[in-house]
């Protein structure tokens, strides 16, 4: 063996301790949340699906913890199986040896034949049990709050039958209390998932399904649209403010009211250009704007963000947004066809300057 | 009972007409599951008629019945075309092959009539799922026998002119494994489609 | 000694079996192997720099390296190519190539139709990259959901999809009746199933998983492409269409599918790891019948990719049942190879470095399957970066790593000279690390919330870190694929000779010259028992040792008198030519119906030649 | 099998069966005629055309006379697509009823 051979030989062995540690480390990352180690990977991150801070996300996360460890436990046995038979039986330096040829030992084989089956049953049990509840109608006696959700190519419409009111891309919900979301979709397929909350459900077009989803706090809990759903499905989020009951009450109330055109100043402008340009496509509760193309803009001044809860409502962005909304968000209005009802995008309406300030001034007034 | 006897020793490695057949039943088997695929569609939307015609408003059973009955029976000339083949008649086998492709194109033509028919009773492709659930199964069907009447001709031809005369006999076994498959197929389709009107 | 009557053609090939001509009308399985593995790299290449691209995009918050839309295309492109044209080309290389020379046959059961698989596959794939410069790559993701695929038919790139995948499809079809034709009827006397490689065996079970899986999904793809051009309502949902058909047409090839990607590869492993290990491999019929049971079971368990669709939760938990069990013939395999190399005398050279990285980083990926087989869990992974990793633990680490462990075996076979073991080295390590440096992070990033086929993610959301880990690992893959290349090259030229045997192999590929003679076997082998080649060359002592045979067996054999080759064909490659014309055409209807007509003539064209043309030249 | 292998049906045996095929096809037309077998005819149905799906292959495509490998390849495709499609229509509730 040559010098280099040698070298090549203790590095190897080396490398292969960094990959095992690597792989160590990192699937053991994964499992931060239980192994207080919360501060590599897991302060700050909104989307946690490992920080459940519902029943529902809990339900998930305990099955996820279950399945994880078993999963862990073959892991290791098998990786530290290979490595150690590899150094074990590895061909030594200059070593040319004929071994026994052993072909095969139908006990052993039937034993790892069964042991998978047998621990794949412990996971299935709770798999199938964890599934049922979570897939069930809500129990009535949990007076769950009916929202309805309807998917659009890039944001979401939310209603509440019980208030009856429709707002867009932040939904609110009371905390403590379950939320029964009935959902479809107005185009192609997407998914409603906040990870917090609850694992995701998609929305089809021309289907119904339904999501059980619950906040034990009051807090801001992001989400965001999982299916693949053309140029902006990145750019698709949303959020989910669960506030005490009281507080949720006074918000649904508000939301309700129908909005009050101002009579005169800028925003009486914004309006004359609103009724002209906009409301082909926007809702005004209480105007006459009622086209349901696009998100309904009635509490527009209420909301945090816009853009499906990728920009904050600033007027900054609102600006650019008038002036060119696809310079914001991909978007492909070029490709809209109303007659339809295809709607890919808010497009690029020429205003002016002074019409945007109008608008702005408007939107401001939609609290 | 093993593998081995499952599938069955072969008789050798240079016995062509076994190749081919093998091959060919491998393929219909791949068959059976791209029909299943459109009869599968065509389950699922049977009901979905949208606006327009359904099932029962448009169908014409005698006359589909009459045209499936024209299929099966090709079924039959194709079998007596392979049979004088074995014998090496090679006459009576174009003769056959002939009544079969004939048989094929009466069918077609049929199913020709029948589409103009629908359209005109306003079932089109784009009327409902049913409707393009409904000619995307028949006309892929359809597609098939083209095929075959197609590949009956040639090889009736073919054997007319002289060419291929030693292949011939295996030629047109292996013809008439699709031929009578796709006929299968029909039997299926028929029944399904056009009796079974839920 | 040679016959006087042996024909010509085998000692001096006709010009036709030269050059360009030679390799475009070439009827060899093992030239076509070649083709197909050549076509394969380049698309690897093609493949690599689009996740490339994806990486650098990703690197950061709010990458503006690629725009939404051509990241769109980037994604789907890369995952159809990876799919379609590298991994299973490349398995099919190794099929076309060894499948015949494992069984003892001299060429596959239809020469020319495999000819015609090649060329079909290749134009469709060149037909599918194209796009990229006619307006745009298909941008609606490798399984292309309707009625997001369908949606807007004016934006020909679904129509490039749909077309090509078609068409490959058909490529693949038809090479899946003529190899398991093969593996039926042309297989050496004596060679009985049971006695056939497992590389071969799982080659029949991906062939069966194809040829039953194909005819579905091309189904749902005429589909696809009849309600974008001709108003059919199949995933209209306004009009009473499902879209969810769609999802079970797909899957229902799609999840066969991956096992046609990673049966190959456990072929290659379970070939490589008992001659390295200088043992039989443990439980050889186990190690069979496990693969039956994966490709039986692999059928059952499709809707596990729509555990989030709403198929209603009976059907999630009979699915999510039927999905956590498929890990127990995975994992006999696994333990079988653990068997094989358990008081082996292991040679750790490059191939077998991969073999054994294989099982490592493929448990990896099984097991985060069975996570995902857990439906309630998968809600919150489905569609996140942690299936990513999941599927790239497989593709990647499984699969590829399985087929470069093929490569590094079979190369001295296939061109006479050895890769070099040091490069190899460094190619396994780089690739190692570089490997589990992009996908292991990726595990982190989903759990955390990042969903897939996001151009773009915040700031704030707590992906920036393992984004640009993941990132600095794929190039380190790069690097590693240029290291192989290099050593490709220089052993071209400086390589050190293989002779017939280099490995000391078991099967009958290694009883002749490297490369091999275009006929083959001088004479069929007859086989009689498993690894018979092995036995020729071994007897077990007392204690179960091998020991070799004293003087070793003489591999010289009378060539045979009445081999009959395939003659060389242009009709194959005419006939695929057509059919790429017929495609392209369809994209661009109605004005591109001239094109299929003129598809249509060259495809009838070719297929009648071809019937009237003799199989065998008559030459004696 | 193989000694079977070759007594292949004579021409009277074709025209017998298709006499056959042609009785069940005017049986099948006739059923859906008769109301009083409304609620046991799709059972009927199926069993009259899986007959007559059963005789075509196994006499005129000769399975039954043949080596039993064709027969195996063949029933892999029959048996698995009723399986796979069955079960993909029940999760529409398209076979059970919505
Ligand atoms: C080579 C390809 C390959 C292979 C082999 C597998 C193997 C498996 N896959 Fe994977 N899968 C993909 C490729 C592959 N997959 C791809 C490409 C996707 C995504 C497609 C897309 O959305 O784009 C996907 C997605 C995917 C999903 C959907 C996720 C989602 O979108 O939400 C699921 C869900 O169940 C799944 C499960 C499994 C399981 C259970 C296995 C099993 O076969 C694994 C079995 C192996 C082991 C378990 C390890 C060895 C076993 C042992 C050591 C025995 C002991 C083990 C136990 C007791 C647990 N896969
Ligand atoms: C089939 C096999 C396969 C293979 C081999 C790979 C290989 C790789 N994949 Fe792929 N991938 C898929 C199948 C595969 N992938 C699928 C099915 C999807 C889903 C798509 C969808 O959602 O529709 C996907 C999606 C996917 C994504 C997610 C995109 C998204 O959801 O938005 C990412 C992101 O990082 C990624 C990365 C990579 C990388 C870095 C590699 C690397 O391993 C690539 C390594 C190769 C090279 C690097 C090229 C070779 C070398 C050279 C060219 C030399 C030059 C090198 C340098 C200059 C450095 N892949
Ligand atoms: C062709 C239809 C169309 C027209 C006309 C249109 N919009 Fe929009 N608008 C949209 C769509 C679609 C969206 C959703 C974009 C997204 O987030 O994906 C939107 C979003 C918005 C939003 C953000 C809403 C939210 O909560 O995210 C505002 C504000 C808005 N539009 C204002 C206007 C104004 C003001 C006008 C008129 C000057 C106007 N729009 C004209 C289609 C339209
Ligand atoms: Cu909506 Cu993604
Ligand atoms: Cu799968």
């Amino acid at each position: 063996m040559t010098e280099d051979e040698a070298t090549w030989r203790r590095n190897r062995r080396l490398l292969m301790l960094l990959v095992l540690a690597a792989m160590l480390v990192v699937s053991a990352c994964a499992g931060t949340d239980r192994l207080g180690l919360e501060s590599v990977v897991s302060d700050d991150i909104p989307q946690n699906s490992l920080n459940p801070a519902g029943p529902e996300a809990r339900q998930i996360d305990d099955l996820w913890w279950l399945v994880f460890w078993i999963a862990t436990a073959v892991f290791v046995v098998v990786e530290a199986a290979l490595i150690y038979m590899v150094v074990r039986f590895r061909q030594r330096k200059g070593e040319d040896r004929q071994v026994k040829q052993v072909h095969g030992n139908t006990k052993l084989e039937i034993i790892w034949t069964i042991l998978p089956a047998v621990l794949l049953t412990v996971i299935a049990i709770p798999t199938v049990a964890t599934l049922l509840d979570l897939r069930s109608a809500p129990d009535p006696s949990d007076n769950a709050l009916q929202i309805e959700v309807i998917g659009h190519q890039w944001w979401w419409e939310f209603s509440y039958p019980e208030y009856g009111f429709t707002t867009a891309n932040e939904l609110h919900i009371p905390a403590g209390r379950q939320v029964y979301l009935t959902m479809t979709s107005a185009d192609v397929i997407h998914s409603f998932w906040v990870p917090q909350l609850a694992g995701k459900r998609d929305l089809v077009p021309g289907r119904e399904t339904n999501l059980k989803i619950e906040a034990d706090e009051p807090g801001l809990f992001l989400g965001q649209c999982a299916e693949f759903c053309g140029l902006a499905h990145a750019d698709m989020r949303l959020r989910v403010f669960a506030s005490t009951e009281a507080e949720f009450e006074t918000w649904a109330l508000a939301q309700a009211q129908p909005a009050n055109l101002p009579a005169a100043g800028p925003a009486a402008d914004g309006w004359e250009t609103f009724s002209a340009v906009c409301a082909s496509c926007h809702t005004i509760d209480g105007t006459s704007a009622g086209a349901r193309l696009a998100p309904n803009l009635t509490h527009f001044a209420s909301r945090t963000t816009f853009g499906s809860a990728t920009f904050a409502n600033e007027e900054q962005h609102l600006r650019q947004w008038l002036a060119d909304p696809s310079s914001l968000k991909p978007m492909r209005p070029e490709l809209n066809d109303l007659e339809v009802g295809r709607v890919l995008g808010m497009p690029k309406l020429g205003l002016t300057e002074d019409q945007i300030d109008g608008l702005i001034a408007l939107l401001e007034t939609l609290e | 009972m093993s593998i081995d006897t499952l599938a069955q020793e072969h008789p050798g490695p240079h016995d062509v007409s076994h190749i081919r057949k093998v091959a060919m039943w491998v393929f219909l088997g791949s068959e059976v599951l791209f029909f299943g695929s459109l009869i599968t569609t065509f389950l699922l939307y049977r009901t979905r008629i949208g606006d327009g015609p359904g099932a029962a408003e448009i169908f014409d059973i005698p006359f589909t019945s009459v045209s499936s009955f024209i299929l099966l029976m090709s079924s039959l000339t194709m079998v007596m075309a392979h049979h004088s083949a074995s014998r090496k008649d090679w006459r009576q086998m174009r003769v056959w092959l002939v009544a079969t492709a004939m048989l094929g194109i009466v069918f077609l033509s049929g199913q020709v009539f029948e589409f103009t028919e629908f359209v005109e009773e306003g079932l089109t492709v784009s009327t409902s799922p049913f409707g393009s659930s409904f000619f995307v199964l028949t006309g892929v069907h359809g597609a098939h026998v083209a095929v075959g009447v197609l590949l009956l001709l040639a090889t009736a031809l073919m054997s007319f002119t002289g060419r291929l005369r030693d292949g011939e006999g295996m030629n047109v076994e292996i013809i008439g494994l699709y031929w009578h498959f796709v006929d299968v197929v029909w039997i299926v389709i028929f029944t399904v489609v056009y009796l079974m009107q839920v | 000694m040679l016959m006087a009557t042996m024909t010509p053609t085998l000692e001096a090939p006709p010009a036709a079996r030269r050059g360009v001509w030679g390799w475009l009308t070439t009827t060899d399985h093992k030239k076509i192997g070649i083709l197909y593995g050549s076509s394969a790299s380049v698309f690897f290449v093609v493949g690599g720099i689009e996740a490339l691209l994806i990486r650098v995009q990703l690197a950061t918050p709010n990458g503006e390296f690629l725009s939404a839309d051509a990241y769109n295309q980037m994604f789907t492109m890369h995952a159809t190519t990876m799919v379609f044209l590298v991994i299973m080309p490349a398995a099919a290389a190794f099929t076309n190539y060894f499948l015949p020379l494992l069984i003892g046959a001299r060429d596959v059961a239809f020469p020319r139709l495999n000819a015609l698989s090649y060329w079909v596959f290749l134009f469709g794939g060149l037909f599918l990259t194209v796009s990229f410069f006619l307006g745009g790559a298909p941008d609606g993701g490798w399984f292309g959901y309707a009625p997001l695929s369908t949606q807007v038919p004016e934006v020909v790139r679904m129509d490039y999809w749909a077309l090509g995948l078609i068409i490959i499809g058909l490529a693949s079809l038809l090479a899946s009746v003529n190899f398991i034709t093969t593996i039926f009827t042309m297989r050496a006397p004596g060679m009985t199933l049971m006695r056939m490689p497992v590389f071969a065996w799982m080659s029949l079970v991906v062939n069966f998983l194809l040829l039953f899986s194909l005819p579905i999904i091309t189904v749902g793809l005429i589909q696809v492409f009849l309600d974008r051009n001709i108003g059919t309502l199949f995933f209209d949902a306004a009009n009473g269409g499902d879209p969810i058909l769609w999802q079970h047409l797909f899957w229902l090839f799609g999840h066969p599918e991956v096992y046609v990607l990673i049966l190959p590869a456990m072929g290659i492993v379970s070939e490589v790891l008992p001659t390295f290990a200088r043992k039989p491999l443990f439980g050889r019929s186990f190690v069979i019948f496990s693969g039956i049971a994966i490709g039986f079971m692999g059928f059952g368990v499709w809707a596990h990719h729509m555990f989030t669709s709403g198929l209603g939760p009976v059907a999630e938990s009979a699915f999510a049942l039927t999905t956590m069990f498929i890990a127990v013939p995975t994992g006999v395999k696994i333990f079988n190879w653990l068997g094989t190399i358990w008081g082996g005398s292991l040679r750790l050279n490059t191939s077998m470095l991969f073999s054994l990285g294989f099982i490592a980083m493929f448990v990896i990926g099984g097991l985060s399957g069975v996570t995902h087989a857990a439906a309630p869990a998968d809600w919150q992974q489905h569609d996140t970066y942690y299936v990513v990793a999941h599927f790239h633990y497989v593709l990647v680490g499984g699969a590829i790593f399985g087929l470069i462990s093929g490569l590094y075996y079979w190369w001295p076979k296939i061109t006479g000279k050895l890769l070099d073991e040091r490069l190899g080295k460094w190619h396994f390590w780089l690739m190692m690390i570089g490997f589990n440096l992009t996908f292991a992070p990726m595990h982190i990033l989903g759990l955390n919330g990042m969903p897939r086929r996001t151009y773009r993610y915040p700031e704030g959301l707590g992906f920036e870190f393992w984004n640009a880990i993941a990132t600095i690992g794929s190039f380190l893959i790069g690097v590693s694929m240029l290291v192989l290349f290099w050593n490709f090259y220089r052993t071209r030229r400086r390589g050190e000779i293989a002779g017939p045997d280099p490995w000391d192999g078991r099967t009958l590929e290694w009883s002749i010259s490297s490369p091999p003679p275009e006929h083959n076997f001088d004479q069929i082998p007859v086989v009689e028992r498993e690894d018979d080649f092995w036995h020729r060359k071994y007897r077990t002592a007392e204690d179960g040792t091998a020991i070799a045979i004293e003087p070793p067996p003489n591999m010289e054999f009378e060539r045979d008198e009445d081999i009959h080759l395939p003659s060389p064909s242009f009709y194959p490659v005419l006939a695929a030519a057509g059919m790429f014309l017929v495609v392209m055409g369809l994209v661009y209807v109605p004005w591109g119906l001239i094109a299929v007509g003129a598809g249509a003539v060259t495809t009838l064209w070719g297929l009648f030649g071809w019937s009237m043309e003799p199989i065998t030249r008559e030459e004696h | 099998m193989s000694d079977t292998a070759h007594a292949h049906p004579t021409p009277r045996d074709y025209w017998l069966i298709a006499l056959i095929l042609a009785v069940i096809t005017g049986a099948e037309v006739s059923v859906t005629y008769i109301d009083a077998l409304d609620s046991v005819v799709a059972p009927l149905l199926i069993t009259m055309s899986a007959a007559k799906f059963a005789i075509v292959v196994g006499y005129f495509m000769h399975l039954k006379y043949e080596q039993r490998i064709y027969r195996n390849l063949f029933l892999m495709g029959i048996i698995a697509a009723p399986i796979l499609f069955g079960t993909v229509l029940l999760t529409f509730g398209v076979l059970i009823g919505d």
